[in-house]
């Protein structure tokens, strides 16, 4: 009884939020707006390095955001293995070893690390772009991990958290340079912008990719015992 | 920033500076706590002696600066503030002398002294507040610190009785925060002023005001024990004997009353008050609570609760005189601050005597204490009729003031008030004295401690002697420039303008 | 000079992140204290140079607003980014010895240590939505994992509950950010003004507000919202419960009273001034009467934190459509109230955290007799205390005092029952500790004595709250120039 | 009425059934399920609303991109936390455990329990 009771509730609620969406939405479409930002971006897009409006976007006007965008993955990387087993990330019970798959991902993960670099290049004219290239890596590695590839590197020692905060590290130390060179924090010189964002893309996918990683094989299990404060 | 501004500031810090060495001091350094202690304390006589006879000679001491948007901290030694930091800082002294004979050997003396000197020093703010604002900050300091020292003991009893007390007085402040800030949002902020803030009152805020007041007197009340808001008073005597007597006869109740004094002189003005016909409610109330506390004391088979109520009756004599409204009646009102806190502390002093010395708790058991105890039973005995108003004594001087007063103010019926309150003052204590002077001593003292030749320790014996000499000194000299009463009338010609 | 500054404010705290990520936890303590005196060195200098120079725009990569991101610092974003330095370095510095470094779990405290301080630092500054979004996951996601660090289930389910919670109220949020972006095709708070003062349509942005401050009002656990709070806050270690009472659930409030402030007076109504007020009240009375029934220490302090949030929201009511003056004195309080609080609470939780450490247990009785050996820390809490029941000289009084006359003079009388009832049930359940604190129990004399740095720290803290009250003047003479600079550019 | 309208108006009705399953559905996963749904939602929403206004516009898609990752990054560490729990509790739900706490204990046996 008290189920039905919620479920109304709920469809209830979930039904007026609903209605006030859409009207929401229907107001807002029947306007226009005062301020115009496409055609101011496109404006600026020549001085961003590069032509693709969405990455010139993210790695040129909102930069910010992204920096802190990468910053949110990284948090989850580090919450992710600080909760995973201590020695290793990997757990070698969980590897299945089978020929076949084993023969196939020989062919596939050349491939799709091939692939992952096309995205990334191809991110500064056309879609595509690090966060592209870094899912295609991890799903390689995702692809590695379930055809039973050892893959040892994954031990929460420094290399892996060299690995998880190195993009982020290069993008910071851009911005940083950007600020100790004169202009203000995040602001590339406009004839270095290109290789820059070209740069901190590289970095980043690698990141990616090892956050994204990490995170799906962390094993949930460790040896930590903390006595907690909120219990008796 | 010159001594004038400073001398009120440095009074504070003694206690204050008192507090914080005492809290950092371990527990075992009993000697060199009770060194800072003394020390402070004459300190502080020193100082507000020096601002006494300032005051006296008319240099005006303090200091302000601005809190919060709107709101000043002011600090300020008027005649009045001195009456009452005078008592403060004198009962100071004797009290802590007092408590370290009273509390020897026992546990947390540090916490004790520390929450003490604390204590002391928001009534010295509460004193030298020089708005309503700063009187306030000052009064919830004073709760808070009054806290540890009921339940000190860390008794069931003690417990329940500080959980009373602070619900009482935290309520009491809430409200009186109310009244404050309603008072702030008709008229800013809100300086005492001799004859009174509103004294040019604007009709509109005729309605307002008295509501206002009537909020004002109900938070103020908890802490003065006015009738029926005296609740937590005789519960509170579970405290140590000290702190008893430093709650009933300086510190808490005193504050109370004296936040009604200032309300009703120097917020409100006795004109505006009375043509608000708030005098007479508060004189009703202020009757009430007299016989009221007379009578219940009749029925205490306790001596330390007979002492309590005792106390919920007397100082509703200081509002009481304030609604005479006349230079006499007022002056009897006011000096009774000082008569009843030199005469309660006395008593407080010798009934702790009593209790640390023999055991003795109820007045049943005091036969014969007199021929034992014969120093702190002559100055329980100048005490008890000081307060049944026996000339020569302070309470005498009190009495006849008000009484005088009353004709002169047409309110014939609170000498009747003070007749029948005589009466019973005396039915409650006269009973007291005939057991300890004259009763046989029937079964042996229950925990006797002997202390040689001498009828008990002398941190314990002096002080009571000491405020003994000054009840019988303060009727037998009342017309001296400095008396009590000779400074009441300096206050009411400086700052009441009658 | 300033530029170097901002540049300190916002780098720093992410380089520390990564260079405490690549240590174990010793040293990772040794660069956090380097870090922290720097990130207060540089919040003390900003502070001052608002102080005399009043605010300024400061956009990113040059891009100024509506194409890039500007960040506005102003009164009173410096006076929480003064406020944050000084209660994350002092949570910072008690952590420091608070955790057991031989954990090894207990390293990554200090990375989202660091990415949570820039996460705030980052909302206070933020002056663009979808920025104010990525910084509110920045901090939301770093303090579950604090929550979560090296947990029990306990933990996890308490951590999990707050990331579920967290994560709903960012969604609402964002979706009030589409709309928004939809409506006035920019995401700067203050271009967003501007184009409200031309007189455009904005039926459709109403319901957009709704949306932000439910997801605002969720993530800072407003009554009846505030159900993941009290698991979160009560069972992570100390210092994390330090950070996040005191700041964390800030993060939130602030952006939606800035919103309000900024764009309330068009796309506001009463009726959702009244319903936050309202809101706000019943989130003082409920935590406080929980905090009463609670008998465990840290659940009493955490159930206090929902109370006191409550009292922020009073600004909406007392904001809505009065005089200037009234307007400010509500932001005055406002800002007194945050920060009164974020001091008191983290000095409690801190405190609260060496009573456990000295007692063994988190319950309230087993606080018997701990007033004679541990009477620093106890002090510390009582202190704290005092400022939670808005007693003065506190800041916490100062600020019921200014929401006291808001209140009086727009003659919304009901408010006062809030104000002064809502002290004294805090008053209720302070003295309940203090209580359990005083029961002679002469059985027990085993204590553990934590160090005196432990002690020191929420002392240092809760004398802070205290004399707050005394300088709220000055404090608030700066926090002032907000608005002043802010609404003029 | 542009198709890009309908995009949002779809969002919007995504981001309603999310919403319901995400309150009603006790299952750990399931609800995070429910939360990407109405993640997806929102981003629908932001770059339909947009396009539907003023052309394609990179901006909201710049947003939509950060806010994936920002959910991917949120899910993840989700996940991780809900194995956890599982492993160690051996719930999928985060229904409240004992209703009735046992009795309190004294502060002599409270202070010499064990730790759980």
């Amino acid at each position: 009884m008290t189920r039905v009771l919620a479920i109304l509730t709920v469809t209830a609620v979930c039904f007026a939020f609903l209605s006030g969406l859409v009207y929401s939405i229907w107001q807002i479409g029947a306007t226009t707006t005062p301020v115009d930002l496409p055609a101011l971006l496109a404006g600026n897009l020549d001085d961003s390095g590069v032509e693709n409006p969405v990455t010139a976007v993210l790695l040129n006007f909102r930069s910010y955001d992204t920096l802190l965008e990468i910053g949110v993955l990284v948090i989850a990387g580090i919450a992710g293995i600080s909760v995973a087993k201590t020695s290793s990330l990997e757990d070698p019970e969980l590897r299945t070893s089978d020929e076949l798959l084993y023969a196939l991902q020989r062919w596939l993960v050349p491939l799709t690390l091939l692939l992952a670099g096309y995205l990334l290049w191809a991110g500064s004219d056309r879609p595509g772009g690090a966060f592209q290239a870094g899912a295609v890596l991890a799903a390689s590695g995702v692809l590695m991990r379930l055809g039973g590839i050892p893959m040892d590197f994954l031990r929460p020692g420094l290399m892996l958290r060299l690995g998880l905060s190195l993009g982020f590290s290069v993008f910071l130390l851009v911005a940083v340079a950007s600020a100790l060179s004169g202009s203000r924090f995040l602001a590339y010189p406009p004839e270095m912008a290109r290789t820059l964002i070209v740069a901190i893309e590289t970095v980043l996918t690698l990141s990616i990719a090892m956050v994204l990683l990490a995170l799906f094989v962390s094993a949930p299990i460790n040896n930590a015992e903390e006595p907690e404060e909120g219990g008796s | 920033m010159t001594a004038t501004a400073l001398l009120p500031v440095f009074a504070l810090m003694t206690s204050l500076t008192a507090a914080v060495i005492i809290f950092a001091l371990p527990e075992q350094k009993h000697r060199l706590r009770t060194f800072v202690n003394l020390t402070a304390a004459i300190l502080k006589l020193l100082l507000v002696g020096l601002m006494i006879r300032g005051v006296f000679q008319g240099k005006a001491y303090g200091i302000a600066f601005p809190m919060i948007p709107g709101v000043e901290f002011v600090l300020r030694a008027d005649a009045l503030a001195m009456l009452f930091a005078g008592l403060s800082a004198a009962l100071w002294l004797l009290t802590t002398v007092y408590s370290v004979g009273y509390l020897e050997n026992s546990p947390n003396r540090s916490r004790f002294f520390g929450f003490f000197s604390l204590c002391v020093a928001s009534t010295l703010g509460i004193a030298l507040a020089g708005n309503l604002f700063t009187f306030f900050l000052f009064y919830e300091m004073l709760t808070l610190s009054t806290y540890p020292l009921v339940v000190h003991r860390g008794t069931e009893q003690a417990l329940r009785a500080g959980r009373t007390y602070i619900i009482y007085t935290l309520a009491g402040g809430a409200v009186l925060l109310f009244g404050i800030a309603s008072l702030h949002v008709l008229s800013g902020d809100l300086p005492f002023r001799p004859g009174g803030h509103f004294a040019d009152m604007a009709p509109d805020l005729q309605m307002p005001l008295t509501i206002v007041f009537v909020v004002l007197i109900a938070g103020l009340g908890v802490k003065a024990a006015i009738v029926p808001l005296h609740g937590w008073l005789p519960v509170a005597m579970v405290a140590p004997a000290p702190v008893s007597a430093l709650l009933h006869a300086v510190a808490v109740v005193k504050a109370g009353a004296f936040g009604i004094v200032r309300v009703v002189f120097e917020i409100y003005g006795l004109e505006t008050a009375g043509a608000l016909g708030l005098l007479s409610g508060l004189a009703a109330i202020a009757a009430f609570t007299i016989l009221y506390g007379s009578v219940m004391a009749l029925y205490q088979s306790d001596l330390k609760r007979r002492l309590a109520f005792s106390t919920v009756s007397q100082v509703s004599y200081i509002i009481l005189g304030l609604c005479l409204a006349g230079p006499v009646g007022v002056a009897g009102g006011l000096v009774h601050l000082v008569h009843q806190g030199v005469m309660k502390i006395t008593l407080f002093f010798c009934a702790g005597n009593y209790a640390e010395t023999l055991g003795l708790h109820r007045i049943d058991e005091l036969d014969g204490a007199g021929r034992r105890m014969p120093g702190t039973s002559v100055a329980f005995t100048l005490a008890a009729f000081g307060m049944i108003g026996t000339p020569p004594l302070a309470g005498f001087i009190t009495k006849w003031t008000m009484g005088t007063g009353a004709l002169a103010a047409g309110m014939d019926w609170v000498i009747a008030v003070l007749v029948v309150s005589s009466l019973l003052n005396a039915a409650y204590f006269l009973p007291v004295l005939r057991r300890i002077w004259f009763g046989e001593q029937k079964d042996p003292w229950r925990e006797e401690r002997q202390w040689g030749r001498s009828e008990t320790s002398a941190w314990l014996l002096w002080p009571p002697l000491v405020t003994a000499g000054f009840l019988l000194l303060a009727g037998l000299l009342a017309s001296a420039p400095f008396s009590p009463l000779g400074w009441v009338e300096l206050i009411i010609t400086r700052e009441v303008n009658l | 000079m300033t530029l170097w500054l901002m540049a300190g404010l916002l780098f720093t705290p992410l380089a520390w992140a990564v260079l405490t990520l690549l240590t174990g936890f010793r040293r990772g303590r040794a660069i956090t204290w380097l870090g922290i005196v720097i990130q207060v060195l540089v919040s003390l200098a900003l502070w001052a140079v608002v102080a005399a120079e009043g605010g300024f725009q400061y956009p990113l990569g040059g891009w100024q607003a509506p194409l890039g991101i500007e960040l506005r610092m102003d009164g009173l974003a410096v006076t929480f980014v003064l406020l944050t330095a000084l209660v994350a370095a002092a949570s910072g510095l008690h952590a420091g010895f608070y955790l057991d470094p031989d954990k090894d779990w207990h390293r990554y405290f200090w990375p989202l240590f660091w990415f949570l301080w820039a996460g705030l630092n980052v909302v206070w500054l933020g002056n663009d939505l979808f920025n104010l979004y990525v910084g509110l996951e920045l901090i939301s996601l770093a303090a579950v994992g604090l929550v979560a660090l090296g947990g029990q289930s306990e933990a996890l389910r308490a951590a999990i509950r707050y990331l579920m919670a967290a994560l709903l109220g960012s969604l609402a949020y964002l979706l009030g950010v589409a709309l928004f972006y939809g409506q006035f095709g920019s995401l700067s708070l203050s271009g967003i003004a501007s184009a409200l003062n031309q007189d455009i349509a904005v039926e459709g942005s109403g319901f957009a507000l709704i949306l932000m401050f439910f997801g605002l009002a969720l993530k800072t656990a407003l009554f009846p919202m505030h159900r993941w709070l009290p698991p979160a806050h009560g069972i992570a270690r100390s210092p994390v419960s330090a950070l996040l009472s005191a700041l964390v659930v800030k993060g939130s409030f602030y952006i939606a009273a800035r919103l309000w402030l900024e764009l309330g007076a068009t796309l506001g109504s009463l009726a959702l001034a009244q319903l936050l007020g309202v809101l706000g009240g019943m989130a003082v009375f409920w935590g406080g009467w929980q905090a009463f029934r609670h008998s465990k220490l840290k659940q009493v302090v955490a159930y206090s934190s929902v109370a006191q949030i409550g009292y922020l929201f009073l600004l909406f009511p007392l904001t809505w459509n009065t005089t200037e003056a009234v307007i400010i004195q509500a932001q005055q309080a406002m800002t007194l109230q945050v920060i009164s609080h974020a001091l008191a609470k983290a000095a409690m939780f801190l405190s609260a955290g060496n009573l456990i450490l000295s007692v063994g247990s988190n319950r309230l009785n087993a606080l018997a007799g701990v007033s004679h050996f541990l009477p620093f820390s106890l002090f510390s809490f009582g202190l704290a205390g005092v400022s939670l029941m808005g007693l003065p000289p506190t800041g916490g009084f100062a600020a019921k005092w200014l929401f006291l006359q808001a209140s009086l003079a727009t003659g919304q009388w009901w408010w006062l029952v809030v104000l002064l009832g809502g002290g004294l049930l805090s008053a209720a359940y302070v003295f309940r500790v203090y209580r359990a604190s005083f029961v002679e129990d002469s059985d027990i004399d085993h204590f553990f004595h934590p160090s005196r740095r432990l002690e020191i720290i929420p002392m240092i803290l809760a004398l802070l709250s205290l004399g707050l009250g005394l300088m709220a003047e000055p404090v608030l003479s700066v926090m002032a120039l907000a608005f002043a600079n802010g609404e003029g550019t | 009425m542009t198709p890009f309208l309908l995009y949002a108006l779809a969002g919007a009705a995504l981001c309603s059934i999310g919403l319901f399953g995400f309150i009603l559905i006790s299952h750990l996963l399931r609800k995070l399920l429910a939360f990407n749904l109405m993640g997806s939602g929102v981003f629908l929403v932001m770059v339909g609303l947009a396009q539907h206004r003023s052309g394609p516009d990179p901006v909201p898609q710049a947003l939509v991109l950060t806010g994936i990752v920002v959910a991917i990054a949120a899910t993840a560490l989700a996940v991780v936390l809900i194995r956890r729990y599982y492993h160690l509790s051996g719930k999928t739900s985060l229904e409240d455990p004992a209703q009735n706490p046992p009795p309190a204990p004294g502060p002599r046996q409270a202070r010499e329990a064990p730790h759980e």
